[in-house]
């Protein structure tokens, strides 16, 4: 530690306070948690919700427009939109959420070893980073799908590859804030052994702060993931997903707009619904004092 | 808008928050003249609250106030007293979410109860001018101070663009800015705290308002810079421009003030002549305040280690210290220059200087956490500063911090049992029934209620941090303690307790302390010898009572020179 | 845009001719009552497929050929009847072993560049073909076992073959043995791909500028007067400018005609009603010649080795079903690899060779041991699972063959078999195709001659050595009988010789015919003249505006 | 030697050397992952082709020095970037330059007047919405929420669907006038101003709730010269920290536009290049691509240090 112990001359932006927050997002928040509760009761039971087949064709009953039998329709081959709706939410949510998890367990692999460790590792690991960072998200995703393949695990893989040197960044400035932190300073006095500073107090605040981010990046990635889909290089047919259900029902927008308004629907919904929740839980985090 | 500053200590105040105020006088300020159309500025029964509903809570209580033309009004209270909602209600800014009621509201002698953003518009700025704290941040950023201070000037087409330039030089050079047409180039970040302060001053009274309100105008500045700052606002208001001075500091006020009120919990508790409230206080909450007034108390009986240097082994010494830091434009700063001290085990080493004096990092390579350049630290005579991180870490319990921030000091996500029992766990690998016990006498011992074990610092008062964090730095079992600042960021009355605690456990353990503060009053009541540090350089060190008493060093008697104190008549 | 797997060619001659031309209004194709031709004006095209390659030598796209008929003029015309005529070639003969051909040329036509056309272009043209560096993806198949000309006089060439070549003529009726200028293919040797100004021939337009992912542009060649002889027009075009746009998106291309910003455009089959109900539009379609849309079976790799359970694939779909509810009848099932409007190729009795008999198929599938089902429903054998591993690259899937693809995968999951869709990127698409990589792999090849069976089942023609034989068939018989038709000339005899093979493969189990593809244009009414060719590719010399 | 520069001109060399180290990176990244990919380019090249293949796998081998062990190839491949030559398609036969620049047109125009309309937006909504009432705050950023969560490609085809097919405003596809653009700008622009315009916002508000906002308003400023004068500066530095990120997402965006509205384009070329294995054309996109963000994030920086003195250097 070679830098003086005074404050930064830049003062940091305070945030907005609690109350007006709360306010503002509250009739939303509960919306929004209703919606990923269904969407998580979707994932984790689709049964549940939606007792007809995803897959099984009935070409008798295609292109039927929603109604009583078929909520949202049918679609080309006769297939239940709803029910494609709802076991889609699997695919596509897990999908942002796979994606998230392993872009941030990246993110921290790289980004811890270059706050702590020396000037020559944070350059290399950093430097890195920014090539990554310098080709578009999207580009780097194709890339990545271009060497393993398309498939959902791939897309989920590709996104997180793509989101990596974000969090990876993310993590080495709060790890760095973290590091100088006067109870870091405290538990050295302490006398306590470097690595469990580091395991006790050094990594555990540097990831509470990626909670929110994360969240966000959820949401990201599940549109991420959409367009993957759309660009045929997701899950393999005829799993149910939401951006390859678009791409299959563009072209028929125009006689059987169900087809692809319902999974665009729910991308949307479920996208809002983690944004709100993750800027709730930002407000949440924010506010407490000390932060 | 909301008010930051009005947030009240959280959910268990202190014991020295709650002061009683059951037998406030009932009626309004004795002392208002029954014509407000003729003052600067006058209230009559003020109440502010924020939120709605359940939420509501109620900051300012039934606040009545007359400022007369070229008088100077103090309003003195602690953190969360309510002081600052009141100066901003006087001039329509408590924010939207605050509801402000008044029975009436006098700004110049214009009755001001009905007034629309418009007519108030009209009023800032150039009938009153608000002065706050911390220039840093009360002056945007990003701009230029000439155009911070011209600001008013342009709003209410006081002047031309042709004649601003001008006008900016000549308010700075009147605020006592030296070189303004520099100055009024540079960016708020680029001047000194005291240099900010002034151009604040000068941005505030560029409309000619005819009452000043100043928001704790030095709490951020050095004492001697204070002292400079006071003084121009003496100049202002012997100019004949009222001044509504708000502060927590009794020894600031009493250099001003012509009156004063003391607020606590959202009402005013007392208010009279200066002279009558400093000297007889009525009021229990003001007797607190001013006897918490550091230095006010004499020296407690030395009941020490004996002074005699040499015949006893140092606990702590150092010796030709020097650390450099590299500075952000390139080259090297000398933040400590060969700097000696020594700590005799039961001794109190009082180190003074005002910011970048070097104190701080002397308390850093004192605890082992920076190594210096050159010199050495030495722990009971061996080793100290020269020893690698695995050596010291055992000997490491011997000497402990007690931090300014303590909130910062703790790991946020602790709670106050594992905040103690990892300090425990340092001091011996004891069972964790025992050290749950001792977690709790520790509390005990700082006068804390155990019930706190399971919270978390955030949710815990000022005072209450501080002394969790002194219950740390004792669980190791520690014969030195090093306290950077521990009562700086503290209202008057929890540093006086604060303070006490310290002297108390001093005594108990036998406790060796390195004492660092800016403050002399609290230097001078705490230590045995003192160390007077200015630039990175020891100006002069001595017992307390030689140095303070008999000061050598002429930068020792500006700095004795410039504290504030109460007039002696004070009680 | 790569090449698409299922890429196109020819045709030969008798062809069957299907012209559905239906709409409302009820106009014949090519020639409208709306009006007298109008000269000059500009038509625009919106085409469904771009390419990366312009150069009909080098490029294997149906979309090349379309786009560089208008440049490429060739020695010979196969009309949409099927018949020959002459064009830059005023004659020519055969040698009996069919193993020769000797051309007489025009003598009175320049390339746009100024060139003169003589037998030495056309020589050097061929050359132009089969030299390495070309990187010849079709043309130099087409060509076939070239083995050198002679010029024999200034306007007098004479080609020679390794082997007999029946169906050099369709294949030299092609754009793609087009004939560019010998001056272009020397000096552009290196843009040759990029189409636009480096594209010289001898053709209608004049290529003008070719811009990737939107457009070509052509503009008349006031010149032209070599008309194939069996063109209804004949001279320099009405039009002034010819314009293709490349527009892949389906939705976007119907409404680009829908909304009157192109005057023709490539219909994606499910906007084929709307263009009919709509009295501005005129729907154009016709069968393309060559292999039908089918499923091929490796015969090669795992559980379809054994022909029960090729055959037991085969009867658990019910194509005809899924062709009608998916396609609504814009579309007719298939019976065989080849579809009917390829000459001298079909034979109906084919027709109902394959049935759909779900029972019988189960019953097969337990034959040949597939008997116990899995938690999913799926038969497995010895712990495997009966999974038939079908690659598809997303992107380039059109035509609504994602939603067939998905309904044949649900047919044969109520048998038990899990029809696995991989979604793949090209380069493991073709790894996975030149190495066998694969249980179904599904083609369709426009050609106006049964020589293309030749590609798809000739031993020697496995997807590794540059064929479609994606059933990877290896059967002496088979051989013998694409040879015999390759070298005969009576095409009653090639048909006999070429109906065997198609026959051989449904009752073999090597393919499961899906559809045969149409091509289908909307065209407004603003403008007339539109045709199609043997391949059934639209012909835009003979269009005229109806309005100016 | 360092030492003796000016610091202005240390700054430059010390992003020069990062500008060609990021170049390098990217140029090696796209290179050598693209050679480690299943399917080789030839066989991609080669695809379907009726052609005996072995022969033409010789040829193109040979003329791409795709038989060269990695390493030479390597070793040739940075050669050759060195001087700038960015070698040729394998798809297109022709150079790499070419096929960018011919394209780099429409792509330019359709992320540039996203840009403006993008930024000109955010702006304007965030300026008029930062800290007002709550009603007309909630409204506002709840439909940013919702622009922002809905993927660019949907927007596209519902914007086709309703403004081209069934109102026919707009023409339908391609790269024309300024009608044919409108619509991808939008699809294009929204999302991304949605996100600028509640970072702008958070910044305002953040501004107007520190200390220099009531002394500023002591002053007698309005609220509206308030947000103009001081807040919307402040909110300038997070907003501008964006835009390496902006830029890299509209030129993601651009594949997904150019695809919904079948527009030429980079994007397209890209979506080819990737699938195609067309290492060149590839290379030749991420280099242009690192180099626009190196650029957009020098901007940035410069810009930042206009708008916040205090991120200059304190001599």
């Amino acid at each position: 530690m070679t830098s003086p112990p005074t404050e930064a001359a830049i003062a940091r932006p305070s945030f907005v306070p609690l109350r007006e927050r709360l306010a503002t997002f509250r009739p939303g928040l509960l919306l929004s948690v209703a919606v990923l509760v269904v969407a998580a009761l979707a994932c984790v039971a689709p049964g549940l919700l939606a007792p007809a087949s995803p897959t099984d064709a009935d070409p008798v009953a295609a292109l039927l427009p929603p109604g009583g039998e078929h909520w949202f329709g049918t679609d080309q081959l006769g297939r239940d939109v709803y029910a494609r709706v709802v076991h889609g939410a699997r695919h596509s949510l897990l999908l942002g959420v796979g994606a998230t998890a392993l872009g941030v367990l990246v993110g921290l692999l790289i980004g811890l070893p270059s706050a702590l460790l020396g000037r020559f590792a944070d350059q290399v690991a950093m430097r890195s980073m920014d090539v990554m960072l310098a080709l578009p998200e999207l580009l780097l995703a194709l890339l990545v799908i271009a060497v393993v393949g398309p498939s959902s695990v791939n897309a989920a893989l590709a996104i997180a590859v793509s989101s990596v040197p974000g969090y990876a960044r993310l993590v080495r400035g709060q790890a760095q804030v973290v590091r100088r932190a006067e109870y870091i300073r405290s538990a050295i006095g302490l006398g306590l052994r470097r690595r469990t500073v580091v395991l006790r107090h050094v990594v555990p605040n540097t990831l509470g702060p990626l909670v929110v981010p994360a969240t966000l990046g959820v949401g990201t990635a599940i549109i991420a993931g959409s367009a993957l889909s759309f660009l045929g290089l997701g899950p393999k047919a005829p799993t149910p997903e939401w951006g390859a259900m678009l791409a299959q029902g563009r072209d028929a927008l125009q006689s059987a707009w169900w087809i692809a308004v319902f999974p665009g629907a729910a991308i949307t919904l479920s996208v809002v619904a983690v944004t709100v929740v993750g800027r709730q839980l930002h407000i949440g985090l924010e506010g407490r004092p000390g932060r | 808008m909301t008010v930051s500053t009005t947030e009240p200590a959280p959910d268990a105040p202190d014991p020295a928050d709650a002061a009683n105020t059951e037998d406030a006088p009932d009626g309004p300020d004795a002392a208002s003249p029954p014509d407000p159309t003729a003052s600067a500025l006058a209230v009559r029964s003020l109440t502010v609250s924020f939120g709605h509903g359940r939420r509501r809570r109620t900051v300012v209580h039934d606040v009545s106030l007359t400022l007369a033309p070229g008088e100077c009004l103090a309003l003195v209270g602690e953190s969360g007293s309510g002081k600052s909602v009141t100066a901003r209600s006087l001039i329509g800014l408590a924010g939207p979410d605050a509801a402000v009621r008044a029975e009436g509201l006098w700004v110049n002698g214009r009755d001001a109860t009905g007034f629309r953003e418009r007519d108030w518009r009209t009023v800032r700025g150039r009938v009153v001018g608000l002065v706050s704290q911390d220039a840093l941040g009360a002056l945007d950023p990003l701009r230029r101070i000439g155009a911070e201070v011209a600001e008013p000037l342009l709003v209410h087409s006081l002047a031309t663009r042709a004649e601003v330039p001008g006008r900016v030089n000549a308010l700075l050079a009147g605020a006592g800015v030296p070189e303004p047409e520099v100055r009024a180039r540079q960016y708020p970040h680029q001047l000194s705290g005291g240099l900010r302060q002034r151009a604040l001053i000068a941005s505030a009274t560029a409309g000619g308002p005819r009452v000043i309100v100043a928001d704790e105008p030095t709490t951020a500045l050095d004492v001697t810079v204070q002292a400079r700052v006071l003084e121009l606002l003496r100049e202002l208001k012997e100019s004949g421009t009222a001044l509504l001075l708000i502060s927590h500091d009794l020894a600031v006020v009493a250099q001003l003030a012509d009156r004063i009120a003391v607020m606590t919990d959202g009402r005013v508790v007392e208010s009279g002549p200066a002279a009558d409230v400093l000297g007889a206080p009525v009021h229990p909450y003001t007797r607190t305040l001013i006897a918490s007034v550091p230095g006010r108390r004499p020296p407690e009986p030395a009941p020490r280690a004996p002074a005699g240097e040499g015949d006893v082994r140092p606990l702590l010494s150092g010796t030709g210290l020097v650390k450099r830091y590299a500075s952000p434009g390139g080259g090297r700063r000398t933040a400590v220059s060969h700097v000696d001290f020594t700590v005799a085990p039961g001794e109190t080493l009082g180190v003074v200087g005002e910011s970048g004096s070097g104190k701080s990092t002397l308390a850093a390579l004192a605890m082992g956490l920076l190594a210096p350049d050159e010199g050495e630290v030495l722990l009971d005579g061996g080793p100290w500063s020269a020893l690698d991180e695995r050596r010291r870490r055992p000997l490491r319990r011997d000497i402990q911090l007690v931090h300014q921030d303590p909130l910062g000091s703790f790991d946020p996500r602790f709670t106050v049992r594992r905040i103690l029992d990892e300090a425990l766990s340092v001091a011996g690998p004891a069972r964790a029934v025992r050290r749950r016990e001792r977690a709790a006498e520790l509390l005990d011992q700082v006068g804390l209620d155990p019930e706190l074990l399971e919270r978390r610092p955030a949710r815990l008062s000022g005072g209450q941090r501080q002394r969790v964090a002194i219950a740390r730095a004792l669980a190791t079992g520690p014969r030195l303690l090093v306290c950077d600042e521990p009562v700086s960021a503290l209202d008057v009355t929890v540093q006086a307790q604060v303070l006490e605690l310290l002297a108390r456990l001093r005594e108990t353990y036998g406790l060796a302390m390195l004492f660092i503060s800016h403050d002399l009053a609290v230097v001078q009541q705490v230590s045995d010898r003192v160390l007077v540090m200015r630039d990175g350089v020891v100006v002069e060190q001595g017992p307390v009572a030689e140095v303070l008493g008999a000061p050598a060093h002429p930068y020792t008697r500006t700095l004795l020179a410039s504290v504030p104190r109460l007039p002696d008549h004070a009680s | 845009m790569p090449r698409r797997p299922a890429a196109t060619t020819a045709a030969t001659a008798t062809a069957l001719l299907v012209s559905l031309t239906a709409c409302g209004g009820g106009g014949e194709q090519g020639e409208g009552k709306s009006g007298e031709p109008v000269r000059g004006g500009t038509f625009t095209y919106a085409a469904a497929v771009g390419t990366s390659c312009l150069d009909p030598h080098t490029s294997p796209g149906d979309i090349t050929a379309v786009v560089q008929r208008n440049v490429f003029d060739s020695l010979v015309q196969l009309d949409g009847d099927g018949k020959l005529h002459p064009w830059l070639a005023t004659s020519w003969t055969v040698s009996k072993d069919a193993r020769t051909y000797t051309f007489e040329l025009r003598d009175d036509v320049t390339f746009h560049d100024g060139t003169p056309f003589d037998a030495a272009a056309v020589k050097a043209n061929l050359e132009h073909i089969k030299a390495p560096a070309t990187k010849s993806l079709y043309a130099s198949a087409l060509l076939g076992p070239y083995s050198g000309s002679k010029v024999l006089g200034k306007h007098r060439i004479e080609i020679a073959f390794s082997e007999p070549n029946i169906p050099f003529l369709q294949a030299a009726s092609t754009p793609y043995l087009g004939i560019a200028s010998p001056t272009s293919l020397t000096k552009f040797k290196d843009q040759l791909c990029a189409g636009g100004k480096y594209s010289v021939g001898t053709g209608p337009f004049r290529s003008v500028r070719y811009v990737k992912n939107d457009r070509a542009e052509f503009a008349r060649n006031d010149d032209y007067a070599w008309s194939p002889a069996g063109a209804k027009h004949q001279g320099p075009p009405l039009l002034d400018k010819l314009v293709v746009r490349f527009l892949p998106e389906d939705s976007v291309r119907s409404g680009a005609l829908t909304s009157g910003q192109v005057d023709a455009a490539a219909l994606p089959v499910t906007s084929a009603k709307a263009v009919q109900r709509d009295s501005s539009l005129r729907l154009n379609r016709r069968q393309a010649p060559g292999a039908s849309y089918s499923l091929y079976l490796n015969t090669d790799r795992g559980p379809l080795r054994d022909e029960r359970v090729r055959r037991a694939f085969q009867q658990s779909v019910d194509v005809g079903a899924l062709i009608k509810s998916i396609y609504r009848g814009e579309y007719e099932r298939a019976w065989s690899p080849l579809g009917p409007t390829t000459p001298a190729a079909y034979d109906g009795a084919i027709e109902g060779a394959i049935s759909h008999d779900p029972a019988a198929a189960a019953k097969l599938l337990d034959e040949a041991g597939w008997s116990k089902k899995d938690a999913q429903g799926y038969r497995v054998k010895d712990g495997e699972r009966l999974s038939l591993h079908w690659p598809f690259i997303g992107a380039l899937v059109r035509d609504q063959r994602d939603v067939l693809g998905e309904a044949v995968q649900a047919e044969l999951k109520k048998n038990g078999i899990d029809l696995v869709r991989d979604p793949v990127e090209t380069g493991a698409y073709f790894e996975r195709y030149g190495k066998g990589d694969y249980d179904v792999w599904d083609n369709a090849w426009v050609r106006a001659d049964p020589a293309i069976l030749a590609g798809f089942y000739l031993s020697t023609n496995l997807p590794s050595a540059g064929g479609q034989n994606v059933s990877r068939t290896r059967d002496k018989q088979v051989d013998a009988w694409l040879r015999a038709g390759a070298a005969e000339s009576r095409p009653a005899e090639r048909e006999k010789s070429y109906a065997k093979v198609e026959r051989w493969a449904v009752d073999h189990a090597t393919v499961l015919p899906l559809y045969v593809p149409v091509t289908t244009v909307g065209v407004s009414r603003k403008a007339d003249g539109l045709t199609f060719d043997a391949n059934a590719w639209p012909q835009f010399a003979g269009v005229w505006k109806t309005t100016r | 030697m360092n030492r003796r520069l000016p610091p202005a001109a240390r700054w430059l060399l010390h992003r020069a050397v990062g500008a060609v180290l990021v170049l390098w990176g990217a140029a090696s990244l796209a290179f050598l992952v693209l050679h480690l990919v299943p399917g080789d380019p030839v066989t991609t090249l080669l695809g379907a082709s009726a052609t005996d293949s072995a022969a033409l796998r010789q040829e193109i081998l040979r003329e791409y020095r795709l038989d060269d062990p990695l390493a030479v190839q390597y070793a040739a491949f940075l050669g050759r970037l060195a001087t700038g030559d960015l070698g040729s398609s394998y798809q297109q036969q022709q150079p790499v330059s070419l096929i960018i620049g011919e394209q780099l047109g429409d792509t330019a125009q359709l992320s540039l007047s996203a840009l403006v309309l993008l930024v000109a937006g955010a702006l304007v909504t965030a300026a008029a919405t930062a800290g007002r009432r709550r009603r007309v705050r909630g409204a506002v950023s709840g439909a940013e929420l919702v622009a922002v969560s809905t993927p660019a490609f949907w927007l596209g085809i519902v914007l086709l669907t309703v403004f081209s097919f069934r109102l026919n405003l707009f023409p339908v596809a391609g790269a024309g006038d300024w009608r044919s653009l409108v619509l991808p700008v939008v699809t294009l622009a929204v999302p991304f101003g949605s996100l600028l315009a509640q970072v702008l916002r958070e910044g305002m508000e953040a501004a107007l709730h520190q200390p220099f906002a009531l002394t500023a308003r002591s002053r007698g400023l309005s609220g509206t010269a308030l947000r103009l004068r001081h807040a919307l500066r402040h909110a300038a530095v997070p907003a501008v920290t964006l835009s390496g990120w902006l830029a890299g997402g509209l030129l993601g965006g651009t594949v997904m536009v150019e695809t919904v509205f079948a527009r030429p384009g980079l994007g397209r070329v890209a979506l080819d290049a990737i699938s195609n294995r067309d290492i060149p054309v590839v290379v030749g996109l991420v280099l242009l691509s690192a180099a626009v963000y190196l650029v957009v994030n020098a901007f940035a920086d410069l810009l930042c240090l206009w708008a916040d003195p205090r991120l200059r250097s304190p001599a």
